[in-house]
């Protein structure tokens, strides 16, 4: 059994069925690739893992845990951490600032009223958070307002956060689009490490055909809502439905 | 100031006075023409100007160079009509300003806070416009004193009027604002009536911050009463009774009556408000310029006081005006009676002291609890005014016997005066 | 030092040499001179008021200045707050301690439960329900619960609720021996008593009350710096920043606003705890939507999440207030009276509509210039002055204001 | 490496018609930070242009400075668009002379259906496309067309994006990273279709990641890097200088 | 039920009041996203053109009239309005009557370009200020019109009466087949419930039939968009805030009748106006009226003896109680839309 496991998942919105019958099951310490046409379903997925919608149908676990009906904070403190498709941060913080609070969130947990303490004397948080930073090659941009970044570091400081927290399951959704095509690479080799340092699963969204081949061990193509094939990359790459859906024929050649 | 025994001793060649009076909000035009006879007395009383009442009033210790000698100064701050401001600018008159005497106010709950804040700082305190029974009753205190009527007077001076007006089988509905002066004139008024033979209909509290009051009107005609009570005030009384107005309530007829409406209260300033809507409405005042000219020497300083009054500023003063000029004369009096600025002699000078001549026919000032007794004006709204001054036609001079009251009569019972308070 | 910063801890250290130094600095002005009656403000009910305010603000700044919830029912805790500290002296005697504590933890109740159920709701509704349960309080305060007559008179009312010579002070006196009330102390120590220093013409009085409440709010504004720079501090920036990515970090963003909310009320819990130990007497005015809202407009003026802010912005906001109204013509007339007759009745009739009566207009136009001209409030206009003492640019303090979400001194 | 190839000295600027879009030593600021340090670039009609770089090099503020949208703030510099300067215009007005600008997060406008996204760029002239023929272009939307805007998926909203910039009749067409989150299906859609709107005459300026596609559909290409220009040439010199791509691309 | 339906009637003419107020607020509030806390000031100020139309029709001349003597003992003064001078003492008459109504006309120019000034002059700036800085300057500006209409106009009420024909009352419950005075309604209060229907009818059909609306609910999702597909936004935005000045202005004129205009009128009105936008939903004109009758309707409801009796002093609170309920059970008031001033 896998570390995720995602059974018979349905979620419609009004007319549309968003996800039809979803099941998938993800193995531990796997980079699992989600591809499909735009509009597919795959962020919707991701959303109804971490709690932001609630299926209509359907169960998800975790490690055995249903994660259904739990807050998203209480299912990010299971292990999971997911990096938006259009960048969340914090934009009124500081880039170091916004490194430390998922430091905080990992060590303390959900809520602590450590209102006493100067954070910036909490050396382990700091050193974590600058640690984070430098393998995120952002160190000196730690004091920048974490707003007027451009937007290819904005998705590197978010990855970085996700990454801080340790989780042992990381949804990435576009992690590399906008990105420039050298901190593309830097990203896939800074995932691959990950991969094989950590104990940690990945799911990752992508357009980026040269990312999903570089990293994912399976792949599975989701297509209006529904699982279409899932198997290796190589498997995919010549699976000709996959062909006339999704990669085109640019991709394919 | 230096301590000598009192708070605030004048030492120098002055003596300052604290006037406190509604600046901003809705009385604030009160307010002003509260300073305005501020202003007048204090000229008056360091000689200047024509001496206004100073000629007519019965004691005539005061003669122009101040208050015993000392030329007398002023300060004003603005009560806000709301207790806590009135208290910190009392306050700021008292710690900053040195001054030894607070008068003013135009709301019986800023009255009350302000006799608390004196009674405690050692200072005295005139209170101004303010008519709730409280001032005097339960919440009296030994440094302060009331020239304005109350409530109880108010309602003891109107019933035999509205006995003759209206006859003794009627049946009153009470509107009254929710606050501690609505609930008193309420109770004044309602016992008064019901003396008469009236029947209380129906009491309704009406929430202060009101200003439509359709939904309390509405209902009026229906409940079998044919008289309404209008317990309000300021902005209160001018919104429910145009609303009154509004729903024909002086057309029709109830019980096979006319239907009446009675406002316990009037002030000028009121009555400008509610515009044409006033007429024919019977209320009382504790003074009125036309005092003397139609109602002879008795009132005798009401001219002196106008004539000042309407020279300097082209109007005729309101009864809060009156009030306040003859505050401070009495203040003043007191004091070079008493020959010293101790509060302590000041309230033993005025306690029980009669006089005459300041516009309201002969009053004393009640030792027991520091209400001043004197005769109830009865007016109403005049059909058809000639200029705005003229708005109200004086019905009944309601004489003070009449409005006389035990000092432990119940309305008035629960509180005590204290002993007075010097300061220091 | 002090757990601070060098850089906090040289603001602390002024702020604390300022109130200790308030009788000198508010007064500098001979007694008497007409400038005095105009400028000085160094009388006790007003520096109690400068730093009573302060606090109220302060707790206020936690909330409104971290997480940006923007509280518009503020007052009712302070209102709380005043009558509890009243209800103490009036039961149990007249040390002010046990008043001050009361209000703390009555207006702590009454935060938790009024967080607990506005914070369900941001933005504008936050703000709505939160204006709601004030004026609830105002409404019942100012009537329903005060009327004299009826058993269950909490508020007195209008008048507001007073010491009376009946009270039972059941370890106290209810009357001093000489008839009157007995009157607020710290552990003997009369709040209203006073130390006055001569020095040639200048009189300054040294206040007990005010100092005492000058000691808690330098303990409140202690608490408050180390609650900016605690990681506590910084969730609470983050809620405002971002929400969604606090929940996805693993954060449960409830408890932290809420306890900022317990927080912030209690702050304001206690400045009407102290407000009425200062003056016993509690008007429900003090709950009255105006006065939430002028919580707000003193937070702002000083300079929202900032440390120093709240101070300014109340000190700006009593001291107009207070001083504005108290002009009248003929303190214009001395004030001015060096002037040549005509120029003087010229400036005289100028002024006259701005001060006295007019003092609301003065102070609504003194809000639009600080807030047009200082988006950041006072406290960006003392970066401005510095900025053009040191000879930095205005551009570049401009580009700082961009900041400005950031804690600043 | 301290020996940069000067590139922007051989700048193609030769042109034999005149330029249509022309950008001349501009200079724009965030507040105090100096991003866009003197760009210069002309654009011909019917051309398409590449604008290149790594992340925050200044492309989309670029982009932005010429639709004037204030900020970044233009300080110095001209922008003539058709004889038009456009540097003395605010961004409603530009877009009126004939610009149109698909921003980089595509900014569908909240609240509004997708249909209604559409209308409101045909309220002020000069109307282009008719919707219809948007919809037939993309006929995702016209399926979606009573959906709001902002629940479209990423690749929606894109299609949106540009359907929106072609709903008004432009003449020149900004595209800030038109293929970013699109599957390639569609990215080759979207290309066939900036080909087409080529044909018809718009002339287009494309800020993308993907710099191998883009230069496969470009004419011509513009390098930045740290708000300056480092190459002006065309884009099959970009594809031949390897020392360029690997250095300013990294392909 | 003739309590019930006499009640009914109030609120809806309450409701009406706040309905109207609240369509112009929302407008500035939910569509601008701007918190103006001089909406209120507006009201005040629409009830103080309707004052300066009764003043300037009554500026009479003065002369002296020997047979009467004034307070002072100076001889009186006696005057006559210059319009009756020169349209006659009936023509002139009819006019000062109808001064009111008349003051529509007066007050439209007026207050559509205040709202110009305000929006141009000072509310431009603060569209991308936060909330606290645009209620701060708002408020100020409220307290600085108020403070210059007190200047000129004192505290004090000022009668303003409707149209002698509109005095009084109409027997409603007769009609219906109740007693005599069971159910009577003013009739200047139906002209308002009129009045605001028709405000109300306009503002929906010139923002649901044109695309006005849209144009500037999308400026203010994003202006930067908005500017980029060569829409002016700023000048629809000066357009909008001038018509809910209008509205505003309005509601006041013809409201001067039924309550005496003073200075502070405006502020009485202002929280209440906020709390029915905010029930009604953020950035809903419909939720705005649909708010605004509901609370008219439940606190005349409130304020019946009958339900004072079994919960004494509800009508001082029922609105807030309401509002609560409804924030806390629709997270967005009644009909409010997502996202907007929700952070
Ligand atoms: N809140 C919503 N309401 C209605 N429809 C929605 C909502 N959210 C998503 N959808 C629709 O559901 C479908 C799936 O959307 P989703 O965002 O999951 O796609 P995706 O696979 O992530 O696409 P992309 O690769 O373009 O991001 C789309 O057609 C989208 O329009
Ligand atoms: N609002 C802002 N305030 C201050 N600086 C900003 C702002 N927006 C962008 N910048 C800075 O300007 C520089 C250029 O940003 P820009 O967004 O133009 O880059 P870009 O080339 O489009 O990058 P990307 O490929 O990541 O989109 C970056 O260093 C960025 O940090
Ligand atoms: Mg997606
Ligand atoms: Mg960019």
């Amino acid at each position: 059994m896998g570390i995720l496991e995602v059974k018979n998942v349905n979620k419609r919105f009004g007319g549309l069925q968003a996800l039809g019958d979803v099941n998938l099951s993800i193995a531990e310490h796997s980079v699992h690739a989600i591809i499909g046409p735009n509009g597919a379903g795959k962020s919707t997925l991701l959303n109804c893992l971490v709690g932001k919608l609630m299926p209509d149908t359907g169960s998800v676990l975790f490690d055995g845990q249903s994660v259904l009906g739990r807050k998203p904070y209480q299912i990010n403190q299971m292990g999971i951490s997911r990096v938006f498709q259009t960048p969340e941060i914090f934009g009124d913080l500081s880039v170091l600032e916004n490194m430390m609070i998922p430091c905080f969130a990992k060590r303390d947990g959900s809520f602590g009223l450590n209102a006493m303490t100067n954070m910036l004397k909490d050396r382990e948080i700091v050193e974590r958070a600058e640690h984070m930073l430098e393998e995120m090659n952002m160190a000196d941009k730690r004091h920048m307002h974490s707003a007027s970044l451009s937007r290819g570091d904005k998705r590197r400081l978010e990855i970085g956060m996700c990454l801080s927290q340790e989780p042992r399951l990381l949804l990435l959704d576009e992690p590399t689009a906008g990105m420039a095509r050298a901190d593309t690479n830097n990203t896939i080799d800074l995932l691959k490490q990950i991969r094989d340092q950590r104990d940690i699963t990945i799911v990752i969204i992508e357009h980026d055909m040269h990312v999903v081949f570089s990293l994912a061990e399976r792949i599975t193509v989701l297509a209006q809502g529904t699982p279409l094939v899932e198997d290796t990359p190589d498997k995919i790459k010549g699976h000709p439905k996959v062909r006339e859906a999704y990669l085109g024929e640019t991709q394919a050649a | 100031a230096a301590h000598s025994g009192f708070t605030n001793a004048p030492t120098g060649d002055t003596v300052t006075l604290g006037f406190n009076v509604p600046q901003s909000g809705p009385y604030a035009d009160e307010g002003a023409d509260e300073l305005r006879a501020f202003e007048l007395a204090v000229e008056h009383l360091n000689g200047q100007g024509d001496g206004g009442m100073m000629s007519t009033f019965s004691s005539k210790v005061l003669d122009g160079t101040g208050i015993m000698g000392k030329k007398v100064d002023f300060v004003t701050g603005d009560t806000q009509t709301k207790s806590d401001a009135a208290r910190a600018s009392a306050k700021s008159m008292i710690e900053k300003d040195g001054a030894i005497m607070i008068s003013g106010g135009s709301s019986s709950g800023v009255a009350v806070a302000v006799q608390g804040l004196c009674q405690e700082a050692g200072v005295i305190f005139m209170a101004g416009l303010t008519h709730s029974n409280d001032t005097t009753g339960k919440d009296k205190k030994a440094n302060g004193f009331r020239h304005f009527f109350n409530a109880y007077m108010s309602a003891a001076a109107l019933a035999p009027v509205l006995e003759q007006l209206y006859g003794t089988d009627r049946r009153a509905y009470h509107l009254t604002a929710d606050y501690t002066w609505g609930w008193t004139q309420e109770e004044s008024i309602a016992a008064a009536t019901e003396a008469l033979g009236w029947d209380t209909v129906e009491k309704v509290r009406t929430p202060l911050a009101a200003t439509d009051f359709s939904s309390y009107i509405a209902p009026v005609l229906n409940s079998g009463a044919d008289v309404l009570v209008l317990n309000h005030y300021g902005g209160n009384m001018v919104n429910s009774l145009t609303n009154a107005v509004q729903f024909g309530l002086r057309e029709k007829q109830a019980n096979g009556k006319n239907f009446e409406i009675v406002v316990p209260l009037y002030s000028e300033l009121m009555a400008k408000g509610a515009g044409r809507n006033i007429a024919g409405i019977v209320g009382s005042q504790n003074w009125d310029w036309k005092l003397e000219n139609e109602k002879g020497d008795r009132y005798a300083g009401t001219n002196a006081f106008v004539k000042s009054f309407g020279e300097k500023y082209g109007f005729p003063p309101s009864q809060a005006a009156q009030t306040c000029y003859a505050q401070t004369l009495l203040y003043a009096d007191a004091v070079t009676r008493a020959g010293s600025f101790n509060p302590c002699a000041v309230v033993e000078a005025l306690e029980g002291f009669e006089f005459d001549g300041l516009g309201n026919g002969p009053t004393l000032y009640r030792a027991g609890d520091h209400q001043c007794f004197k005769d109830v004006v009865v007016v109403r709204g005049k059909e058809n005014p000639e200029n705005e001054f003229d708005l109200v036609e004086i019905v009944e001079v309601t004489p003070t016997e009449q409005v006389t009251y035990p000092v432990d009569h119940p309305m008035f019972s629960g509180g005590a005066l204290g002993s007075c308070n010097p300061g220091a | 030092m002090l757990g601070l910063t060098k850089k906090d801890f040289t603001l602390f250290v002024v702020v604390i040499v300022m109130v200790a130094l308030a009788p000198f600095l508010l007064n500098p002005f001979p007694q008497g001179s007409s400038l005095a009656q105009m400028f000085n403000a160094g009388y006790p009910d007003l520096m109690q008021r400068f730093v009573i305010f302060g606090i109220l603000v302060i707790g206020f700044n936690i909330l409104f200045g971290l997480t940006g919830y923007l509280s518009f029912g503020h007052a009712a805790f302070l209102g709380v707050g005043s009558y509890s500290a009243v209800w103490m002296f009036k039961l149990l005697g007249m040390n002010v301690i046990p008043g001050i504590l009361l209000s703390m933890v009555v207006a702590g109740i009454f935060a938790l439960a009024i967080g607990y159920v506005s914070l369900r709701r941001s933005g504008i509704y936050f703000s709505i329900l939160t204006l709601a349960f004030a004026q609830m309080s105002y409404n019942l305060a100012y009537s329903v619960l005060g009327n004299p007559s009826s058993n269950f008179n909490l508020t007195n009312g209008e008048t507001g609720l007073q010491l009376l010579l009946t009270d039972p002070r059941i370890l106290g006196q209810s009357t001093t021996p000489d008839g009157s009330l007995p009157v607020t102390n710290f552990f003997g120590i009369a709040m209203r008593d006073s130390y006055e220093l001569r020095l040639g013409d200048w009189l300054f009085t040294f206040n007990a009350g005010y100092y005492l409440c000058g000691i808690i709010m330098l303990i409140s504004f202690y608490i408050s710096i180390r609650i900016f720079r605690s990681p506590f501090g910084m969730m609470l920036r983050a809620v405002k920043s971002n929400q969604q990515r606090m929940n996805y970090t693993g954060l449960n963003t409830k408890p932290y606003t809420l306890a900022a909310f317990v927080i912030s009320g209690v702050y304001a819990g206690l400045a009407g705890g102290l407000l009425s130990s200062m003056d016993p007497l509690a008007g429900a005015e003090r709950m009255h939507w105006t006065a939430s809202g002028e919580i707000v407009i003193m937070a702002i003026l000083g300079g929202v999440g900032t440390l120093i802010g709240p101070i300014l912005g109340a000190g700006f906001n009593e001291y107009f207030k207070n001083i504005l109204s108290k002009i009248n013509d003929s303190v214009l007339h001395q004030w001015l009276g060096f002037l040549p007759d005509g120029i003087e009745d010229f400036l005289v009739t100028i002024i006259h509509p701005f001060v006295g009566k007019g003092w609301h207009l003065t102070l609504g136009l003194l809000f639009m210039i600080v807030i047009i001209f200082l988006p950041g409030g006072l406290v960006e206009g003392g970066k401005r002055l510095g900025g053009m003492i040191t000879g930095r640019t205005r551009r570049s303090a401009k580009a700082e204001a961009k900041q400005r979400n950031h804690p600043a001194e | 490496m301290n020996t940069k190839p000067d590139f922007s000295k051989n700048a193609n600027h030769a042109a034999t018609a005149p330029a249509f879009l022309s950008v001349w030593d501009m200079h724009a600021y965030y507040g105090e930070s100096y991003i866009v340090q003197g760009v210069s670039f002309n654009v011909h009609e019917g051309e398409i242009l590449a604008l290149l770089g790594r992340n925050g090099a200044g492309k989309t503020s670029t982009l932005r400075s010429i639709a004037r949208i204030g900020t970044p703030e233009v300080r110095k510099g001209e922008i003539w668009l058709d004889h038009k300067p456009l540097h003395t215009m605010s961004s409603y007005e530009a877009a009126q002379a004939g610009l149109g600008l698909v921003p980089e997060d595509r900014r569908i406008i909240q609240g509004l259906t997708v249909e209604e996204n559409l209308k409101l760029a045909q309220i002020a002239p000069p109307i282009g496309w008719s919707i219809e023929r948007l919809y037939d272009l993309f006929p995702r939307l016209g399926e979606r067309r009573m959906q709001e805007g902002v629940t479209l998926s990423g690749g929606e909203q894109q299609m949106l994006a540009i359907a929106r910039a072609l709903a008004r009749d432009i003449k020149v067409l900004l595209l800030d990273e038109p293929y970013e989150g699109l599957a390639p299906v569609i990215v080759d859609e979207i290309e066939k279709t900036l080909r087409i709107i080529k044909d018809q005459g718009i002339t287009t300026v494309i800020v993308e990641q993907n710099a191998v596609r883009a230069l496969q559909l470009a004419d011509r290409a513009v390098i930045l890097d740290t708000g300056g220009i480092v190459f002006d040439g065309t884009a099959a010199e970009v594809l031949d200088n390897k020392e360029l791509r690997e250095e300013y691309l990294a392909i | 039920m003739d309590q019930i339906i006499l009640q009914f009637l109030n609120g809806l003419d309450k409701g009406s009041a706040y309905a109207l107020i609240a369509l112009g607020l929302t407008l500035i509030f939910g569509t601008l996203g701007v918190v103006n806390f001089a909406h209120g000031a507006l009201f005040m100020i629409g009830a103080f053109c309707a004052v300066t139309v009764q003043r300037i029709l009554t500026l009479s001349t003065v002369v002296e009239d020997p047979t009467k003597t004034d307070f002072l003992g100076n001889p009186a003064k006696i005057s006559t309005p210059y319009v009756e001078s020169w349209f006659g003492p009936e023509m002139g008459a009819a006019l000062i009557d109808w001064s009111v109504p008349l003051a529509i006309v007066f007050a439209i120019p007026i207050m559509v370009a205040l709202g110009f000034i305000m929006e141009r002059g000072l509310i431009k700036h603060f569209y991308k200020r936060p909330h606290a800085d645009q209620i701060l300057v708002t408020f100020g500006l409220a307290i600085v019109l108020q403070e210059v209409i007190k200047a000129f106009y004192g505290a004090n009420p000022i009668p303003t009466g409707a149209p002698e024909v509109f005095r009084g009352s109409f027997d409603f419950g007769v009609l219906i087949g109740f007693d005599p005075n069971a159910i009577i309604y003013p009739y200047w209060r139906m002209v308002y419930f009129a009045f605001a229907a028709v405000i109300i009818g306009a503002v929906f059909a010139f923002l649901q039939f044109t695309t006005f609306g849209m144009v500037v609910r999308a400026g203010m999702a994003d202006r930067e968009t908005v500017g980029l597909l060569g829409i002016n936004i700023d000048r629809r935005f000066t357009i909008m805030f001038g018509i809910a000045a209008a509205v505003a202005g309005l509601a006041g004129v013809m409201y001067a009748p039924i309550n005496s205009p003073n200075y502070h009128m405006g502020m009485d009105f202002l929280v209440l106006s906020f709390v029915v936008v905010v029930v009604g939903g953020m950035g809903s004109l419909p939720g705005a009226v649909l708010a605004g009758f509901l609370l008219g309707i439940l606190e005349a409801f409130a304020s019946m003896n009958e339900v004072k009796a079994i919960f004494p002093g509800i009508d001082q609170i029922i609105i807030y109680v309401v509002a609560i309920i409804i924030i806390l059970t629709r997270p967005r008031g009644l009909m409010g839309r997502k996202g907007v001033m929700e952070e």
